[in-house]
């Protein structure tokens, strides 16, 4: 699948209070970025599953960002610190199965962060693209 | 009951007296003060500087043999206490370093030791009231002030004999004896300790400081714990008297000679006649000698 | 007086003192109460609080050149009362260490009196050569 | 099979200049279940709601996506367009193809644009087909309140609450309402007497026909959630019956024995067995102290039966429970300060001669034992100088607290103007460490008690208070001269530390909301939300929160009484319906859902069997509490819990779209 002109493909889970407004508001700005990023909205970082990344990465995703509100910001108060918690072992987990850490990222971007927004999701497409196709995980679900 | 004792290097010199007193009069509470078999000086500081352990070998050694010999070491110089004491509060805390210690003394000090002042021992093992039962000759009408200066409360969580900022233990003990206590203010603070070398300036303020501040309390003397306390307090008195003209030298003694006093030692044994001012008038006039 | 206050470069003084110290100069607030308290500021020409404030602000020569670590006596009456747990007489001590590995001593020991050597308890001599003597 | 509508909105250019809508309308129509697609220009405007109303009826379509802007814009409309038509409303969904899409990616050619609408579009088709019509939840509201605490804070939101119609109960564990503003002599920063502006407002609140006063009472227990809370108070014997007694103090005035005043922060200072804290006191009824008194302890006495003449006194009163049900508290419980018995260096407690704060209020008060004349504990000599300590406790992370308690500054300035109001040739001196006066006219304050009433302010901390010739000497550093100072004063006021109540966490816990370290109450959002608990229909107004001074503690009082009267002015609580439910046939009662959920919303439930037994315990949503934040979803290990509207499989769906 390695042909020429290979996009990654990026699913992001993020919160609807923080980031996905900061989402809106880089649209807002008609900032630009890049387009290979597919959001996935919840209520919060909280809610998510890490079987949702892996479900991801089953179904032909290159890399995998999760983004919600800073620390103290959460509009639940404190789910985005058991998403964090869950994050750091999940990551550990990742890591252990020996899945390259370059396809996992983690975030803070707040509503008004259209900026972060922008360069985030540019940078973790480099960064996954650096990686290259997620041929690993394909072949062992086909 | 046996007690490991760490005498350090003044009580055989210069503070005889405080080892003897001391001996006698804990004789007399059913103690007996057994000498550590060998022993070499604690330092006389403990190394401020956290970054290097090897300066805690030569007390971590006085450690090691105290550990080979009981489960608890007491000394009578707040000097060597607070040296000991925050010494095994390190080790005690710091595996590699225990180790280091431990390889460079051919040691295997494993920090079992509770290090314990005589005033800890007294108040702990023997208990004031039980002193108090024992005393034959209560000294009452002598007004004295207790002097306990820095080794003996900081650092409060290491050392610490009891409340760094209003201990009692001092005053109980004394009060146990029958005497007036005399609490004063500066009875915590610095007697100039090691300025003494080259510093005599200094020592003689801050002491006098100390001794001015007992002197308006209504004491009549001072007792220490410490052979420094009492070198720079007695010689700061003579320097104070020309500054303050309403202050009258007052003999300054270990808390020991006080205790043997009470428990009916005779006079002769406890005051070798040393001291600057020389407490025994004083005791005479109030029909104790 | 004015003092230059700058970047302080890598591996200075201020940072030795810290690592030998073990003691971290930021956490002071300057309430003072080290200064309040401490029996030998008297005799300082920088106070305590002064001291801690000239490393926030990276001042070696200031400090190098002050007689307040010889005069400190290492009471512990500084952090004992400190709110925020700075242990001033570590901060002494380690300014006395580079100074003494530095060949410069606290106190001139011919100048001393012969019946002070004799005299005193070993405490004062011993104490005293560890602290102010290399 | 499903019949889903699609629609992709153009925006005008907004979308069409970078999506080829039209082609994404023809895409969706190869998707299984969808059965109709159009796109159209301006789906939001009244013409484009029509549309789609029309074509759900006309094709009998059970589920809708919009491909439009965010729906942070336009979910409501569509939805509500929906709901006309006859759609549950949560059958719509919208795929955000402009604010994340059209207008960040600029590719004129619209492939990237058309690419990205495709997928996104396709995604939320996915997501639709595994949508429930959920249903808006409808809870219904008791317009009644409770207020705990009657300081200044809960005396504000209780009459705020009262005055607008509703009834409220105010609940104040002392006999008298008024907390310790009471106490104080006069305040900053206008220098009115505390007393004569709150004593009217305790007697307009004891009188307002819709409060109900219970004093010497405190919240027992507190079950259920916003808009139905079950609460049961103890009121606590008093010995008089309330009814019978007509305040006339023949009772207090004749009773032989005394204990110590609580409202008299001085040691020593008594009041009778039977009193009123403080003769302002609202109710003005007296209560038994059983703890001193001699009939309750030995039987002996009872002197104040015999003169009373209503017959009022009870001995044999019982405590009584009461159980109210209200729709919204309101925590107003206030504040302790820091006991400073540890600071030995402070000599407090055994140097006569070192005062708290407080006492110096009682002191300047004219309501106070000395009739507002300064004068020292010792001897009674009005003291010719008097050094204020600040930060006693506070900023001082070893041995207190490390955070402000940001009235000491003000009330340090005001006391040393009081001292100089009342001993002209007195002079006052302040340790400080910071002058912390943000606030209207507040540093003018302090300017003035410096610049006017001569207070001299020294940059430091005191080490040590000691007596000597029946002086307090004070010594302390000032920093700014860099020189220790030594003062002789006749006598010393520490400004202690700002702390919790005791109890507070015992309360907390007893009303389901969270507490700091220390044990303040924790609001909601410390900018948006700060009257808010994260435990729906539980407010906070005043110090139970942190430190905070008077003019603060009303503003809370009045704010949280405004959200209470918001919330009751709707007719019940309709709640959105995305609220997380429990498989009760998979739950394990692992309870990691509820240790993991920030509203304290899962309740432990147990399953009974026929005979009445428990055979098991489930995890249960509440669903007045539950916010929907899904975070008890992941954390469960069994997959027993899921979130309406965000479901699993609702989240796989999506995924599982991708490609
Ligand atoms: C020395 C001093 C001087 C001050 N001077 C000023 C000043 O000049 N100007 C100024 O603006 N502020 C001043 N303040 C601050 C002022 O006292 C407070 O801001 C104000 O009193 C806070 O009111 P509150 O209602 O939050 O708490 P509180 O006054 O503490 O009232 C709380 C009430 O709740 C009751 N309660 C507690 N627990 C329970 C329970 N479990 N059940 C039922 N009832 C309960 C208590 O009995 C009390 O009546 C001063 C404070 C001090 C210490
Ligand atoms: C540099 C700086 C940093 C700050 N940082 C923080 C911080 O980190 N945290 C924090 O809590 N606070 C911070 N603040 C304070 C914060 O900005 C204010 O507390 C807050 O914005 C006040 O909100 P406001 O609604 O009262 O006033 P404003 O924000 O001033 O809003 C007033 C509005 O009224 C409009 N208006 C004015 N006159 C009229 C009129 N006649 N008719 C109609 N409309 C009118 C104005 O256009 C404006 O939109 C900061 C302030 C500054 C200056
Ligand atoms: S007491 Fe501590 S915080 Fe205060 S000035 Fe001294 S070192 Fe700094
Ligand atoms: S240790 Fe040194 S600086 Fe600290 S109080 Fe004592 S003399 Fe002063
Ligand atoms: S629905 Fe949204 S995208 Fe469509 S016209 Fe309205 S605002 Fe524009
Ligand atoms: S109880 Fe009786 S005597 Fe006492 S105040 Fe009430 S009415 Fe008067
Ligand atoms: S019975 Fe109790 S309250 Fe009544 S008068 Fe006697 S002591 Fe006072
Ligand atoms: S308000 Fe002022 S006195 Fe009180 S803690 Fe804060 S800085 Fe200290
Ligand atoms: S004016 Fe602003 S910067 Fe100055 S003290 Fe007040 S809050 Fe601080
Ligand atoms: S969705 Fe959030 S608020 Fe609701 S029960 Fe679950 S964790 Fe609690």
């Amino acid at each position: 699948m390695e042909e020429k002109g290979w996009e990654p493909r990026i699913v992001a889970f993020v919160c609807n209070w923080c980031t996905y407004a900061g989402a809106d508001l880089a649209g807002t700005s008609r900032l630009e970025y890049r387009p290979e990023v597919r959001i996935i909205k919840l209520p919060c970082t909280g809610r998510i599953d890490p079987l949702f990344i892996i479900k991801a990465f089953e179904k032909g995703a290159d890399g995998v960002l999760v983004s919600g509100c800073h620390p103290g910001d959460c509009h639940y108060t404190s789910g985005n610190y058991h998403a964090r918690r869950r994050w750091i072992v999940f990551r550990e987990l990742l890591k252990f199965a020996g899945i390259d850490l370059r396809r996992v990222h983690f975030s803070w971007v707040s509503a008004s962060e259209a900026l972060k927004w922008r360069d985030l999701i540019n940078e973790v497409i480099e960064t996954v693209r650096s990686a290259g196709p997620f041929e690993a995980y394909r072949r062992l679900n086909p | 009951m046996e007690i490991p004792y760490y005498p350090g290097c003044t009580l055989n010199t210069v503070a005889r007296d405080f080892d003897l007193s001391t001996r006698r009069s804990l004789k007399r509470l059913g103690i007996e003060l057994k000498e550590l078999s060998q022993w070499n000086c604690c330092g006389a500081v403990f190394p401020l500087t956290p970054d290097n352990v090897m300066g805690l070998s030569a007390p971590a050694r006085v450690l090691n043999r105290a550990e080979k010999e009981g489960d608890k070491v007491t000394t009578l110089c707040s000097f060597c206490y607070n040296v000991l004491k925050r010494t095994d509060y390190r080790l005690k805390r710091d595996r590699e370093g225990l180790e280091i210690i431990n390889d460079f003394n051919e040691g295997d000090y494993r920090g079992k030791v509770r290090v314990l002042h005589i005033l800890e021992v007294l108040k702990e093992l023997v208990g004031f009231k039980e002193v108090k039962e024992k005393v034959s000759r209560p000294l009452k009408g002598v007004k004295v002030a207790p002097y306990y200066g820095c080794m003996l409360l900081r650092p409060a969580e290491e050392v610490g004999i009891d409340d760094h900022e209003s201990p009692t233990i001092f005053e109980d003990f004394l009060a146990s004896l029958g005497c007036d206590v005399v609490t004063y203010p500066k009875r915590i603070d610095c007697c100039g300790a090691h300025m003494a070398m080259g510093r005599e300036d200094m020592v003689s303020e801050m002491s006098g400081r100390i001794l001015l501040s007992a002197h308006e309390g209504g004491a009549e003397m001072v007792v220490t714990s410490c052979p420094l306390c009492l070198y720079n307090l007695e010689r700061s008195e003579a320097p104070l008297m020309k500054r303050e003209p309403g202050f009258k030298a007052m003999p300054v003694l270990y808390f020991s000679q006080l205790l043997g006093l009470a428990l009916g030692e005779d006079g002769d044994g406890l005051f070798s006649g040393k001291n600057l001012y020389d407490p025994r008038p004083l005791l005479r006039d109030k029909g104790l000698l | 007086m004015k003092v230059r206050i700058g970047k302080r470069p890598k591996g200075d003084l201020v940072d030795l003192i810290e690592r030998i110290s073990g003691e971290d100069p930021s956490l002071c607030y300057q309430c003072g109460n080290c200064t309040a308290g401490c029996p030998a500021a008297f005799a300082m020409d920088l106070p305590p609080h002064q001291v801690v404030r000239l490393l926030q602000i990276g001042q070696e020569d200031m400090l190098l050149s002050s007689r307040a670590m010889w005069v400190c006596v290492s009471c512990l009456q500084c952090y004992s009362r400190c709110p925020k747990g700075v242990d001033i007489s570590k901060i002494m001590e380690a300014l006395r260490q580079v100074t003494l590995r530095r060949g410069k001593d606290g106190i001139e020991v011919k100048g001393l009196p012969v019946d002070l050597l004799s005299q005193s308890p070993q405490q004062a001599l011993v104490a005293g050569f560890r602290k102010l003597v290399s | 099979m499903a019949r889903i509508g699609v629609f992709v909105c153009q925006c005008g250019n907004n979308i069409a200049s970078t999506v080829d809508t039209q082609k994404v309308a023809e895409e969706m129509k190869k998707i299984p279940g969808v059965v109709y697609t159009q796109d159209y220009k301006f789906m939001c405007s009244a013409v484009g709601q029509e549309l789609l109303k029309k074509v759900v009826k006309e094709h009998r379509l059970d589920g809708i996506v919009v491909a439009a802007c965010s729906p942070h814009m336009h979910e409501k409309t569509f939805r509500k367009a929906c709901e006309a038509a006859g759609l549950n409303p949560y059958r719509c969904e919208i795929a955000n193809i402009r604010e994340q899409c059209s207008w960040v990616h600029h590719d004129k050619t619209k492939k990237t644009g058309t690419l990205k609408s495709t997928d996104l579009t396709r995604m939320t088709i996915e997501r639709l087909k595994k949508n429930k019509p959920l249903k808006t939840i409808n809870i219904p509201l008791k317009k009644k309140a409770l207020v705990i605490g009657g300081g200044i804070a809960g005396i504000q939101a209780a009459l705020d609450i009262a005055e607008s119609g509703y009834e409220v109960i105010l609940v104040e564990k002392e006999p008298s309402i008024g907390g310790h503003m009471a106490q104080l002599s006069e305040t900053f920063p206008t220098m009115d007497c505390s007393q004569c502006i709150l004593t009217p407002k305790m007697v307009e609140l004891s009188m307002h026909e819709k409060v109900r006063l219970l004093t010497y009472s405190e919240v027992e227990k507190v079950e259920g959630y916003i808009g139905n809370f079950r609460v049961q108070i103890r009121k606590k014997a008093k010995s008089v019956i309330e009814d019978l007694c007509t305040g006339c103090g023949e009772c207090i005035e004749k009773c032989p024995f005394k204990a110590d005043s609580e409202f008299e922060v001085m040691k020593g200072h008594k009041r009778k067995v039977i009193y009123v804290p403080f003769p302002q006191a609202v109710p003005n009824i007296p209560v038994i102290d059983r703890e001193h008194c001699p009939k309750f302890l030995k039987d002996k006495c009872g002197i104040c039966a015999k003169v009373c003449g209503p017959k009022a006194i009870d001995y044999s009163q019982q405590d009584e429970i009461i159980t109210e049900e209200v729709g919204a508290i309101v925590v107003a419980t206030g504040y302790d300060l820091m006991p400073v018995e540890s600071f030995g260096e402070y000599g407090y407690g055994r140097i006569k001669d070192v005062v708290s704060g407080l006492y110096f209020e009682r002191l300047a008060s004219a309501s106070g034992p000395t009739g507002g004349e300064i004068r020292r504990p010792s001897d009674g000599k009005v003291p010719e100088t008097v050094v204020f300590i600040q930060c006693v406790g506070s900023r001082d992370p070893k041995r207190g607290v490390p955070y402000c308690s940001k009235i000491c500054c003000m009330y340090s300035a005001k006391h040393t103007m009081l001292y100089k109001h009342k001993v002209h040739h007195g002079q006052a001196y302040v340790f400080y460490m910071d002058i912390r006066s943000g606030g209207k006219r507040y540093d003018e304050f302090v300017r003035r008690a410096i610049e006017e009433e001569g207070a001299v302010y020294l940059r430091g901390r005191v080490s040590s208070v000691y007596e000597r010739d029946g002086k307090v000497i004070v010594e302390g550093a000032d920093t700014l001269s860099g020189t220790q100072v030594e003062i002789e004063a006749d006598m010393v006021v520490l400004a202690t530390a700002i702390v919790p109540r005791k109890g507070a966490k015992e309360l907390a816990q007893r009303l389901g909301i969270s507490y700091d370290t220390y044990g303040f109450y924790n609001e909601s959002h410390p900018k948006l939300r700060p009257v808010e608990t994260n435990t729906a229909g539980i407010f906070l107004a005043g110090t139970c929160q942190g430190p905070m001074d008077i003019p603060d503690s009303v503003a809370q009082g009045s704010a949280a009484a405004s959200k209470v009267i918001s919330l009751f002015s709707r007719e019940d609580l309709v709640r959105e319906p995305i609220l997380a439910e429990v498989d009760e046939r998979v739950c394990n009662a692992c309870w990691d859902c509820y240790y993991a959920c920030p509203y304290s919303a899962i309740e432990q439930h147990p399953l009974k069997g026929r005979d009445g037994s428990i055979v098991r315990w489930v995890a249960r949503v509440n669903e007045g509490a539950c916010q929907g934040c899904g975070v008890c979803v992941a954390a469960c290990r069994s997959k027993a819990i899921d979130l309406k509207g965000y479901t699993d499989e609702q989240v796989y769906a999506a995924i599982n779209a991708l490609v």
